[in-house]
């Protein structure tokens, strides 16, 4: 069936919610409106109020309602209305969501999932285009998954609700009806912590996540033009990061760019270049570089062509470390 | 006093120029009508240049919107009260009252066109920025009332946020901290009745926003938000208070969003019309259009060439607001830190040689 | 109905046995005489314990602790209202309740000590773990009461914090949502009058914090926390109201730190010595050995042997904690995720190679 | 005269309130008790209960105030007790005191200090150990310092009072008390920005931050003896980040060690690698390594000892990177 990321993810949450009643959702306009990108659209009628959530403004409350939800064994799907309005929320993810398991050396454990859109290319106001992703997948005890296209983020999504850990569900806003694909009706799921080699080649290897994913496509698919091979890599779970993947791509290429849409400073591709330069150290033939937005505030739209990263731009990087 | 009065326990919510612009004479404010012609304009100012917003947006002109089309008296009416030097802290969704304090209408289409040069306002209007993370302006709001206190300013400090607003952990943190330190602030609560989807009535449990005063020990009123008249004496009265020493108030304007959220919400999805309808009925601009009539402020001929001014002034400012060139890479870059760092001005240099080169 | 009589606007505090033991009888709840040997009994261990907490710390055989001196009645008393499958969400100065409620000692002083094990709670307890960053815990409070009405389980959840924890916004947001979703929980402020160095007047400028429901739509009761039977009377209502779909209750345990906030702090530095005094008159252990004396619930010969009884088990609860091996690498590793992620698995062989090397 | 750190930083608050008004101290316990380190002691008798502020416990609050203060045009020095009790303000921190510059292109400025003690090695109670730094490093429109010595830390804080950017200054609590040094009387200042050159070598660049400095001195002390030869950098801020001054070093020695107390993740290390890598690229002989904290949560006290980094796990790794 042809689905677009919105009608995947919701179809992902529809069967699950069909098969085990200790799933709810909760979050900010999540019912009669179906979340502001209609993700949970239909699902409180057909779930009813109990199971899907209209929650008050408080982000720090949905985070730890869901915690307490999880901890009495349900299996509550949280959303935070943007990544943007997540911070409010960071006390309780990074303080008890990310720990409960440790701290109470596994007697209580919050298998749960917070979803939410990131990332920029929306045109949207002041807060709606962040990715602070690398604050997330540097907390011991979450996992983190972005899913890059629709058919990834249904069965990534499955994955997660099922996960016996706390996911961070990145969803790109940016690609949530930028296209659509061959999707299974059914229940599948997509192993978290596996990358996934989207094409692979001889000459360089390109890492991406997310929104990322159908650019890098974009700029390899021209240098394919001129005669580079490239092996392209769709990182999916940025924690736990499949680095493996990643340092054996590198070693059969030699070269490697990593595309961030994250400002550069301390991004997660900083923490795979570093991986991968102490790794696969003997075998690269150039330096490994990285495309990412520069470290600044994302522009308001007006001035967002500043920031966003576009095929040109990792295009000439391609050439760049292909001449190098 | 009607702070006192109209306590949140009273179970009263202050009226003074009711929905059929029946006028309370006892507690009506004194203003002369020079003031009151200001005001209607400012009103129908507002209410021209965010119907606009509207239409720009759906012509792809403008950003995501949140229209203001029925709350214009709740931001108006305190606005009318400050002093100059007194800060307005808002939110999103206060048009009438900044116009009112004298916000080039221009800047303010700028913003929502997404630049950020509609927030680059001259410091001597004492407006700060946009804020949306709800009620998170609160918290600074604390901040520049201390300030005001501690440099001796005797400012008031008016601070915006929503009925959703009501229920984030800062504001709660503000009103209680502003209680403890004895601030100049008056806290004003759009409770217009929804939080996207969410009505007030699943917002919180409590009857009226205004009985969230008692939690911190402060002055509490509700007020008829769509009664300019109503708002004007209460957010008097209540930043008279402050600026006695007095500490701070909390002002639940009762009022209704007669549009959708923002432009891409489409509010028939979780509300019924018919309760939009019957808040039109208690519209606060036409409300004021009667008082205007009634007490012969303005003569129908002038009343219409009101019309005709917000008009022109609103092309204005959109033509204005839409010819003011994009920002340029310096803009987008220079202002992170007072002086670039050099990782930063090294981005710069990259980013700006790319550009030259296209 | 106590809750009603006692309403924070009624200005009145819940006692039913004051400082001087004198009984309210008309208050008082029903408890036969082996509940309230039980209730002794725990609040002598709990006393002993904390004493014995204090003086580990100075020799350095635990860390840095909170004692709780003072506030035994407070938790107790909610405690003793608890049904079996009801949850305990403290926060971290609850000691008297914990006993109740049948957590070992020895893993009490465990935690304490630095070790983990210290949480690792039998999930038939119903206790959740240790919270230190204050007031947080009341939201996932709100997590397990949504639970506990989904699944049916028809408990009810006790949560606690302190004076200070009120102003935190996770306060507010877990109150204002049990508000709305008419939640079964019981929420416990202990009130003793400070936080670290501020004193509960420079915490909010509120009369009582009992007034903090009215912000939320919700019941509210101050309650003389250094009584039990006051405490018990107010929690077992809140409960029953909780049970029966009632919604949340607010509970202000009016009561006093005798100590100092912990073990690396000195009250001395912010407050008169006087006022601990003066509260040692309160102590609502004494309170309740003369309700024990008055009412020949024990013999004094019985009632010296509480005290040994306590003496022995809490040496031999801090042997159990002190021998207790420290955790293993694997313990360190382990409980991060379900299973080791391969990054971790990498880091764990490393350490253990490094462990075996040395 | 000598001080510890605790006193330096006393003495530097002093001083610098003492010759500007605008200055305000605000926190939890920062008045009568002093903090809870005692780094304000004695400073709200000095100067009044207006300008040493005890505030309800509300740690959005605090930021929020203090960004308000400076709108207003007061210089606030806010003090969170412990870094781990700094996520309930990231949300203001993130959301407003990095952007308010740049969101209002100048028209609003918030010069501020965030003090709070970071870093384990103190024997505390779970949250009071987090070095999360690198979460306050990725933000753009934060500076944010980290001293090492008592002398360090006054320079920084004064020239961080003085800034016209927000600064999270962050104090390896571990080093409060440990040792004394001689640090001027007087106001003096340390540029931000710039990394201190601790001792110049030969072999191998080792750079640390903070409570690491000691360890690495310990470890390259001991690895003189067998004749390995070190340069070490003292990092001081990590943002802005002084890579320029690493990487000149790294193409010096050709090796190079970052030492980074925090979990191994998408910390400054991974950054500061990714920097090297990119641009000492032809200069490296050996794999850029790590030495940090492993990828979980900082156990409490009875299990620090597999977290915290010794000077033998620095030793260990020197002998690794130079024997490539
Ligand atoms: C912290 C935060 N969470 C979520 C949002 C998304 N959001 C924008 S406006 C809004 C509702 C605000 O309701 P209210 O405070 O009543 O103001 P109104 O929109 O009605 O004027 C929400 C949820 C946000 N801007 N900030
Ligand atoms: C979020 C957070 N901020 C600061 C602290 C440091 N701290 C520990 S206890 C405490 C005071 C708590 O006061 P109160 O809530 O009255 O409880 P009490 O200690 O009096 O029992 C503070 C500030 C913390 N633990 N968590
Ligand atoms: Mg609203
Ligand atoms: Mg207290």
């Amino acid at each position: 069936m042809m689905m677009n990321m919105v009608t995947a993810l919701n179809s992902a949450l529809a069967i699950e919610m069909e098969n085990d009643d200790s799933i709810a959702i909760l979050g900010e306009d999540v019912g009669a409106v179906g979340g502001v990108f209609r993700v949970t659209e239909g699902l409180q009628e057909r779930f009813g109020t109990d199971r899907v959530i209209d929650t008050p403004l408080s982000e720090s409350l949905i985070a730890g309602m869901a915690t307490g939800m999880a901890m009495a064994g349900m299996r509550p799907i949280a959303e935070m209305q943007f990544m943007g309005f997540s911070y409010p929320a960071l006390n309780i993810i990074i303080s008890h969501i990310a720990r409960m398991r440790n701290r109470s050396r596994g007697s209580y454990t919050v298998p749960l999932v917070i979803r939410m859109p990131y990332g920029a290319g929306i045109k949207a106001l002041e807060h709606h285009s962040e990715s602070t992703e690398s604050i997330y997948a540097q907390i011991p005890g979450l996992k983190v998954v972005i899913p890059s296209s629709p058919r990834e983020a249904k069965g990534l999504l499955i994955s997660s609700i099922r996960d016996p850990d706390p996911v961070i569900f990145l969803e790109p806003a940016r690609n949530y009806r930028l296209f659509s694909e061959e999707v299974e009706e059914d229940a599948f799921t997509i192993s978290l912590g596996e990358s996934k080699m989207v094409q692979e080649g001889d000459d360089i290897t390109i890492v991406g996540w997310g929104a990322m994913m159908p650019i890098i496509q974009e700029a390899t698919h021209s240098v394919e033009e001129i005669g580079i091979s490239c092996e392209v890599i769709d990182l999916r779970t940025i924690s736990p990061m499949d680095s493996e993947a990643v340092i054996k791509s590198v070693i059969k290429t030699g070269r490697v760019i990593i595309v961030q849409e994250a400002p550069m400073t301390c991004g997660v591709a900083s923490e795979l270049i570093a991986r991968i330069s102490n790794k696969a150290f003997l075998s690269l033939e150039a330096p490994p570089e990285r495309v990412t937005a520069p470290d600044i505030t994302v522009p308001l739209p007006k001035g967002e062509k500043y920031y966003y990263i576009n095929m040109e731009k990792i295009r000439d990087s391609i050439e760049k470390v292909i001449s190098f | 006093m009607l702070l006192d009065d109209y306590n949140p326990l009273s179970g009263r919510m202050l009226t003074i120029l009711d929905q059929d612009a029946n006028l309370n004479e006892i507690l009506m404010p004194q203003l002369d009508s020079a003031v009151v012609e200001k005001a209607f304009r400012t009103m129908v100012l507002s209410r021209v240049a965010d119907d606009k917003a509207v239409i720009l947006q759906r012509q792809g002109r403008m950003g995501t919107y949140p229209p203001n089309k029925g709350q214009e008296a709740a931001s108006l009416g305190p606005a009318m009260t400050m002093g100059d030097r007194d800060w307005f802290v808002w939110g999103f969704r206060e048009l009438a009252g900044l116009l009112w304090r004298g916000l080039p209408l221009e800047q303010y289409y700028l913003g929502w066109m997404g630049n950020e040069y509609g927030n680059h306002y001259d410091p001597d209007l004492r407006i700060t920025p946009t804020s949306i993370p709800v009620a998170s302006q609160y918290t600074y709001a604390v901040g520049l009332a201390y300030a005001s206190r501690y440099q001796k300013e005797n400012t008031v400090i008016f601070a915006f946020t929503g009925d959703g607003g009501t229920s984030e952990g800062d504001f709660h943190e503000s009103l209680n901290a502003a209680g403890v330190f004895n601030l100049p602030i008056v806290f004003i609560v759009q409770n217009n009745q929804w939080a996207i989807s969410l009505p007030r009535s699943e917002q919180t449990a409590s009857d009226t926003i205004a009985q969230k005063a008692i939690a911190y020990g402060i002055r509490g009123i509700q007020v008829d938000g769509n009664d300019i008249l109503a708002m004007y004496a209460a957010s008097e009265e209540a930043a008279e208070v402050a600026r006695n020493g007095g500490g701070p108030t909390l002002i639940e304007a009762y009022t209704y969003r007669l549009g959708n959220h923002t432009t891409s919400d489409d509010a028939r999805r979780y509300r019924v019309e018919e309760e939009a309808k019957e808040w039109e009925a208690r519209d606060p601009l036409n409300r004021m259009l009667k008082y205007v009539r009634s007490r012969e402020i303005l003569s129908e001929k002038k009343i219409e060439s009101v019309w005709e001014w917000a008009k022109t002034l609103v092309e204005e400012a959109a033509h204005k607001a839409e010819t003011t060139p994009p920002p340029s890479l310096d803009d987008v870059f220079r202002h992170t830190y007072e002086s670039m760092t050099s990782n930063l001005k090294e981005q710069f240099d990259d980013m700006k040689k790319r550009e030259e080169s296209q």
